[in-house]
């Protein structure tokens, strides 16, 4: 732990990612300074609580995204894990059962989405978004259309109950990230993850293990996609198979916040977390203010553009 | 005469299976509509998948020269906003609209490009970024579902014009002025640019004014897209125009236009949409359970960007 | 006469890093200017100042008497008359030849251009420049060599005045360096100016006027050609004088085999091609350009498909993908440096670190790696090939293209092979670093390696080489070894696809003094090659490559 | 032989005594995905199975655009062309789909529209007032706080004609109210995890709110959800008969939580066939059937709410046949 310590440190100091950091502080001071209620402690809570959903999935993007792919499934993986574990645990299984299957099929998908790149080589862009589609078909003949409801002690108290006050949601998502951390930071596969994320032919030529490291990164991803589905599902209470819907894109925006190039082979998870932060206090501060929805999305347009000039840019030559 | 067709047929050979998987299609939809190739079908279908198509183009544009434009689904809905409530005001009939919406989704392409050229982001965060600022700027100018637009015109468009189908002739003007502008300097500048972007610039290219002139062109297509979805639909609605950003994007893959850039035709992504539009009515007409439907789509997609990837892959060899 | 282009005290720094120190030099009108400096000397970097692709953080460039304008680019560069070939080709390779010749200033009718009228006005700059090709052949089609002429008909379409080659000779084989000479020659005599860069000391002393070195960025000399030679040269830019060249060759009898491939094809590119590969022996590759060199050599990694029989000691093994070459301790330096060979947007101590990442994290692939261990052994191959890098976190891109060179290499050195396979390893790289890279593969032989090495330079392969395969049209036509192999011979077996062996005896001969390379050296084998012309010569490089 | 040729449908339905015989009947929605679909798509298949009995219906079709309007107007087509009788649709834009369905009604096919409502006037429709939704929960709140007080108001996603026409109603009534403030107007798609995120926003923003105005039953849900997490005082929250928000109210009914809800009814659909079949049958069915908006209070909540189902459904009690007839001018 204290190397992956020692390793971010090194990575943040001067990057991209600190500046997501640094982004996100000045945006929460001028929040608590200018906008009612960012000053409270429960909304803080609440904030950390709410940008965990969507970090959890971000974090797992970052992991495809490093190795120059994109995962747009997400959303239906999220819906897949929530509506299975409920579908599950509400009949005979019980909620241990359904936490298995539900990862158990999340890791599937991903597995899909790496055959297809890997082995059919379709652009992920296009191979994750097919896979979408048929997640999103084949859950309407799973649930037959209705999805069911259901109260998992374990997601219950993982969602919304508090560790020394600190949200468990809030604190899941840092473990997840400190695993990933290491996985892509620290070990072998990280490696040959930012290789490949740097250039195919050179990884290939190095002796890249091309197939095993997608096949980690997209599996890693969708089993994290799976995991923000059953913490949804903690937190409603319920499915349904439109709840991973707005985590599609908006994961890829935390991603791309934080620091990460969409190109691959450059960038580091903790500024992931500060891009999923950044983004839901973003989208706090919009809704505390009174503004009409279409200005609302103009603004936020127009700041994302505005901080991805700031520290995303990609330098030429 | 037989050299030249060979000529032809080795040109296009990525284009012969596509052409080949329409053909079956076609026949299939006989099959089940025996009036497919009555003037009255074609109005019909050409009225249906003119939209597509265009967007499609748009998109070919942006992909050729090695981008990607995912907020094309909100500048498509901000062009029909325009048009149609521009109409709506009565102030000066249908031309004066159509220009106005022509202009102002060619501002949105500029502005796309000119972040792309200028500020060195990645184009495909630049335009997830700009997608919240098009779609906020399209709810400012039409909060919901309205608009007016000629009754004479939709009429015309949908159902023919002295037997002429409209859309059909739209489409082949669009065709050929895209063949004109592709050899035109600025189109071979617009594949150079796209095939090797620093190699263009180190010869003495203006690459910035290349890309800019390139996502405005695309802009124009996307105009064009949204005001034929307004005249087909008869109004506007700002929502509409979202799944035509994946859409646009998955006919110009199979259409054979690379992600890297420089590499495609336009008669490819126009083949593409046409097999997607084409696929999507058949699975109307054979009546497969709707919770099938999306399952269909998905693999077929990927069936046929595997499929398509294998045999050129092979050809190449 | 007042100078066409003078270079004014320029000064440059990338990230504080200075790179050029008040570089200052000058080329008349009519004259040759030959630019010299070891690989990072930063001959490219005045050049791109002069090409509009940088601007200089002090000092100017004067173009026909006045100063650039402070918005000098490429595209104003082009039309002030400087036409220039860059060491990284920048051709589109999905466009033709012909639309990348023209490439930014097409030829067009009512803003029309037709692909015909294309074709039709881009012929004769190919001809000029000695590529027999169609027009409409896409250029990404073509071997490295012709892209490279293609380049040099692209600048010669502008019809510029002020003619920049920077290593563009560097994929070349003779006689395509001929043709550029050519050029080069037919350019001075009608006024107009030429800097050259080159690492092959022969071609500058064959085709320039004067030379300027550069060392560490600052100009260190300027000399008349005749009133220089090779070792004076040498010493202004290495700093030192360089003896042997070629390290002493390997002696005694050739060792058993390690490596043996039987009846080698890569479709399309080379077909039954045998090689033995044995420990100590260095093996060259040898031909025209484009006879297949490099197919067998990606098929031998792992990395071309392929058939035959391939045995490693003996065992017959399967190489069909780079994994597996790895593992049987195979290594491979490819010629496409910047796609196959580094990550140009990885730092140098992760592209060096790369392939002993199993040695770093032993055990599974979620084993950590070892930071210390990694700092160690780039800090180690740094120091032994003398990688020149601002830090181990510099990108390699911002490597001159020497240094990556090295990094390509040096990277597979932990992962201790048995086997290297290295495609035109010395391209672009300065002489004192070549010296180094040959004297370092002798060494790597020594210690028990099997090398295998491809080149168009005729006069290394012969320098380094204990035995040279010749290849024509993917077939070996001959075999040299010992005292047959000398650069006539070589030559010879290139042009003209066939063994030579009744001229063995009078060759032999007369080469018993030629092991010293001569310095005249295109010369002499632009007159081996008229020799042949003579006789019917069958058409070089027809062969189809994929 | 009805399927034949819709000219003769048209004539024979426009002749009084013509019985529907075998209808061909499609259905056309914008979504599947939502379980408010699913349970209409289940109470539309119970009632063609009536109606297959009864030898009026002979096919019943389901076509998905999955959120795609132009696909919609690819699926209207292709029933026109497939020569359906009989055309129900959800539609996905109030504007877009006008003209195909315009044309699907020149060609002698019986349109009838439901739930989400097309603007044209060629179709039958049926459907509830969006905008009377919206000032009856306007209303209500209104009363509850006396006339004064500050309220968050969550809609739905902006820019669909649904949401926009419940707030317009809720907005004529909060003008008559001076003393009522809206402080902060949500837009939020109608699921749980976002919209309890953007509620938060708003409710920290102004914690001291005195009513929430929520026009869907998952966003209410949603407001409700947090202040029971966050342990707030429990204001008044507007709903929908979303059985999560109906289930939240009734166990803290004890807490004093008090609220009204009204339902978008399934059996909109099933009128909706039904105005159908009558008007092949030769009923002259009115061109627009709004159904009465069902009315949940603290007092019939039990009667709604159902404990034992999955929160993401909408119980609603079966209409009366008779009920329907009448609605639809039998
Ligand atoms: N289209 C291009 N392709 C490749 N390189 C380019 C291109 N345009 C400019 N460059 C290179 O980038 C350098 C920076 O250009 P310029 O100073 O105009 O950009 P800028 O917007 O000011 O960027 P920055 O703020 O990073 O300096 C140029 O000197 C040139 O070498
Ligand atoms: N864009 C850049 N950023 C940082 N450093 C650079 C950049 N371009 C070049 N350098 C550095 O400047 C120095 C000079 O490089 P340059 O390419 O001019 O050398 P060169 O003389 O052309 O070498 P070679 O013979 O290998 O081509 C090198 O040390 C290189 O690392
Ligand atoms: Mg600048
Ligand atoms: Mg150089």
């Amino acid at each position: 732990m204290s190397g992956l310590v020692a390793v971010s440190a090194a990575a943040l100091r001067g990057s991209r990612a600190a500046w997501a950091f640094g982004v996100l502080a000045l945006t929460w001071l001028a929040a608590i300074l200018f906008a009612d209620g960012f000053d409270s402690v429960s909304n803080f809570r609440y904030l950390v609580q709410t940008a965990s959903f969507l970090g959890i999935v971000a974090v797992g993007q970052t992991l495809v995204v490093i190795m120059s792919g994109i995962d747009l499934s997400v959303s239906g993986v999220v819906a897949l894990s929530a509506v299975v574990c409920a579908k599950v645990a509400s009949g005979t299984g019980g909620g241990a059962t359904g936490i298995t299957a539900a990862l158990a099929l999340s890791a599937l998908v991903g597995a899909v989405n790496a055959a297809g790149v890997v082995w059919l080589r379709v652009p992920p862009m296009v191979m994750t978004l097919a896979t979408g589609t048929i997640l999103a078909g084949a859950l309407l003949v799973y649930t037959d259309g209705s999805p069911s409801s259901a109260a998992v002690p374990l997601l219950d108290s993982l969602a919304n109950g508090r560790l020394l006050g600190v949200p468990w949601a809030f604190v899941l998502w840092l473990g997840i990230t400190a695993v990933a951390g290491w996985l892509l930071h620290l070990s072998r596969t990280g490696r040959y993850a930012f290789a490949l994320g740097a250039g195919e032919s050179a990884a290939r030529a190095s002796g890249v293990p091309l197939g095993a490291t997608a096949f980690t990164a997209y599996v890693s991803c969708a089993l994290l996609a799976g995991v923000a589905g059953l913490v949804l599902l903690g937190f409603t209470g319920t499915s349904s198979l439109t709840m991973g819907n707005p985590y599609q894109l908006l994961s890829i925006a935390s991603v791309v916040l934080g620091g990460t190039s969409i190109l691959g082979g450059r960038g580091h998870l903790l500024g992931t977390v500060g891009g999923a932060l950044l983004l839901t206090l973003l989208t706090a501060l919009l809704t505390s203010w009174n503004l009409s929805e279409g200005v609302r999305q103009v603004v936020l347009g127009v700041l994302i553009i505005g901080l991805l000039l700031v520290y995303a840019r990609e330098r030429r030559t | 005469m037989r050299e030249r067709i060979t000529t032809a047929a080795r040109g296009n050979t990525d284009l012969l299976g596509l052409l080949a998987l329409l053909l079956v299609l076609l026949v299939a939809y006989q099959h089940y509509d025996p009036s497919l190739l009555s003037p009255a079908s074609v109005t019909i279908l050409s009225a249906q998948f003119l939209p597509l198509i265009l967007a499609a183009a748009g998109q070919t544009t942006v992909m050729l020269l090695g981008g990607i434009d995912l907020s094309l689904g909100a500048v498509l809905g901000l062009a029909m906003a325009v048009f149609a409530t521009y109409d709506a005001r009565g102030a000066g009939g249908v031309m004066t609209a159509a220009a106005l919406a022509l202009c102002v989704a060619v501002a949105a392409g500029a502005v796309n490009g000119t972040l792309v050229a200028y500020a060195g982001l990645p184009p495909i965060v630049v335009t997830l970024a700009a997608s919240f600022l098009w779609s906020g700027v399209t709810l400012v100018v039409l909060p919901q579902p309205g608009g007016h637009v000629p009754a004479g015109l939709v009429d015309a468009y949908n159902n023919g014009w002295y037997g002429i189908a409209l859309p059909a002739a739209a489409l082949a003007l669009v065709l050929a002025v895209w063949k004109l502008l592709r050899t035109t300097r600025h189109g071979l500048a617009l594949y150079a640019v796209g095939g090797n972007e620093h190699g263009a610039y180190a010869s003495g290219l203006h690459t910035r004014g290349v890309k800019i002139g390139g996502y405005a062109l695309a802009g124009a297509f996307t105009g064009l897209a949204g005001i034929g979805l307004a005249v087909q639909t008869g109004s506007a609605d700002p929502t509409i125009g979202t799944p035509y950003t994946l859409n646009s994007i998955a006919a110009s893959v199979l259409g054979g236009i690379s992600f890297f850039g420089g590499v495609g035709r336009m008669r490819g992504t126009v083949l593409g949409a046409l097999v997607i539009g084409l696929l999507t009515n058949l699975l109307l007409f054979t009546g497969i359970s709707p919770f099938y439907q999306l399952v269909i789509q998905g693999v077929i997609l990927v069936a046929a960007l595997a499929l398509k990837t294998y045999v050129t892959r092979e050809a190449a060899e | 006469m007042a100078p066409l282009l003078s270079v004014e005290q320029v000064s440059k720094s990338f990230a504080g890093n200075q790179v050029l120190k008040e570089v200052s030099f000058t080329v008349g009108p009519g004259e040759v200017l030959a630019l010299v400096g070891e690989n990072g000397a930063g001959k490219s970097t005045v050049l791109s100042l002069v090409t509009g692709l940088l601007t200089p953080d002090s000092g100017r460039v004067v173009h026909e008497g006045a100063p650039v304008p402070r918005a000098w680019s490429p595209h104003r560069a082009r039309a002030a008359g400087i036409g220039s070939v860059h060491q990284e080709l920048s051709l589109n390779p999905h466009q033709s030849v012909a639309e990348n010749v023209f490439l930014g200033a097409w030829p067009s009718r009512r803003g029309l251009v037709r692909a015909r009228d294309l074709a039709a006005r881009a012929r004769p700059l190919l001809e000029r420049v000695g590529l027999d090709i169609d027009p409409r052949t896409r250029a990404g089609r073509l071997p490295l060599g012709r892209q490279q002429l293609v380049e040099l008909a692209k600048a010669l379409a502008s019809e510029p005045r002020l003619l920049i080659l920077d290593e563009a000779t560097s994929a070349l084989d003779e006689e395509q360096v001929g043709a550029v000479f050519r050029v080069v020659r037919e350019l001075r005599d009608q006024g107009g100016s030429v800097i050259f860069v080159s690492h092959r000391m022969a071609e500058l002393f064959a085709v320039s006027d004067r030379l300027t070195v550069l060392k560490d960025g600052a100009v260190t000399a300027t000399r008349e050609r005749e009133r220089t030679d090779h070792d004076d040269i040498v010493r202004l830019m290495v700093g030192r004088e360089l003896s042997d060249l070629f390290p002493e060759k390997g002696t005694g009898t050739a060792p058993e085999p390690l490596l043996r491939a039987r009846d080698l094809t890569v479709p399309g590119a080379c077909s039954s091609v045998d090689l033995d590969l044995a420990p100590g022996r260095v093996v060259g590759l040898g031909g025209l350009q484009g006879q297949g060199q490099r197919e067998v050599l990606r098929a031998l990694f792992g990395l071309a498909r392929h058939t035959g029989r391939i045995t490693l000691e003996g065992r017959p093994v399967r190489l069909s993908s780079p994994r597996d070459a790895i593992r049987h301790r195979v290594a491979y330096v490819p010629e496409d440096r910047k796609t196959e060979g580094v990550h140009t947007a990885r730092s140098v101590r992760d592209n060096l670190a790369l392939p002993s990442l199993r040695t770093l994290a032993p055990g599974s692939r979620l084993t950590t790696v070892s930071r210390t261990a990694e700092t160690r052994l780039v800090a180690e191959l740094t120091e032994r090939l003398r990688i020149r890098a601002a830090s181990p976190a510099q990108e390699a891109r911002r490597l001159s293209g020497g240094n990556q060179q090295k990094v390509a290499l040096a990277k597979w050195l932990p992962a201790d092979p048995r086997v290297l396979l290295l495609a035109e390893p010395t391209r672009g790289i300065d002489i004192g670093t070549k010296r180094e890279i040959y004297h370092l593969l002798r060494r790597l032989a020594d210690e028990g390696l099997a090398v295998l090495v491809t080149s168009g330079d005729t006069m290394e392969l012969v320098g380094l080489c204990d035995e040279v395969a010749v290849l024509y049209e993917g077939r070996v036509v001959d075999r040299l070894a010992g005292p047959a192999l000398t650069e006539e011979r070589l030559v010879r077996a290139s042009v003209m696809g066939t063994a030579t062996e009744t001229d063995t005896e009078k060759d032999t001969e007369k080469d018993t003094e030629a092991d010293e390379p001569s310095a005249l050296l295109p010369q002499q084998v632009a007159q081996a090659i008229d020799d042949i012309d003579d006789g019917d010569r069958p058409e070089p490089g027809s062969v189809a490559h994929a | 032989n009805v399927e034949s040729d819709s000219d003769t449908a048209k004539s024979g339905a426009s002749a009084s005594a013509a019985a529907a015989k075998d209808l061909k009947v499609g259905w056309s929605t914008i979504y599947l995905t939502p379980s408010w679909m699913q349970q209409t798509l289940k109470m539309l298949q119970a009632d063609v199975d009536k109606l297959k009995s009864a030898g009026k219906v002979s096919t019943f079709k389901t076509f998905n655009a999955n959120g795609d309007t132009s696909q919609q107007i690819s699926q209207i087509r292709a029933m026109i062309q497939q020569k359906y009788d009989v055309i129900l649709v959800d539609a996905g834009s109030s504007t877009a789909l006008n003209p195909a369905l315009e044309q699907a009604v020149a060609a002698g096919i019986t349109v009838v529209a439901f739930d989400s409502l097309p603007t044209s006037k060629k179709v039958i429709r049926v459907g509830t007032d969006q905008k009377a939704w919206g000032s009856m929960m306007a209303e209500w709140l209104a009363g509850k706080l006396d006339g004064k007080g500050s309220v968050i108001a969550m809609n739905g996603p902006a820019g669909v004609a649904v949401s926009e026409d419940r707030w317009a109603g809720a907005e004529t009534v909060f003008k008559k109210y001076p003393g009522i403030k809206i402080v902060s107007n949500v837009h939020s798609e109608y699921n749980l995890a976002p919209a309890a995120q953007s509620f938060a926003s708003a409710y920290s923003a102004h914690p001291d709110i005195d009513g929430v105005f929520s026009q869907g039953g998952a966003l209410s849900a949603a407001a409700l959800q947090t202040l029971i997490k966050q342990d707030k005082k429990l204001v008044p929250i507007t709903g929908e008969n979303y059985n999560g928000f109906l289930k939240l109210w009734k166990s803290k009914q004890k807490e004093g939580f008090s609220s009204i809800a009204t339902a978008q009814p399934n059996y909109l659909s099933v009128i909706a066939l039904e105005a159908a079949v009558a008007k092949v049958e030769g009923v002259s069915v009115p061109q627009d059937i709004t159904v009465p908006l069902p009315e949940i209070t603290d007092d019939n909540l039990s009667e709604y709410v159902q404990t034992d189902q999955p929160d993401d459904s909408y119980p609603i009690n079966d209409m009366p046949q008779s009920e329907i007839d009448k609605l639809i001018g039998k």
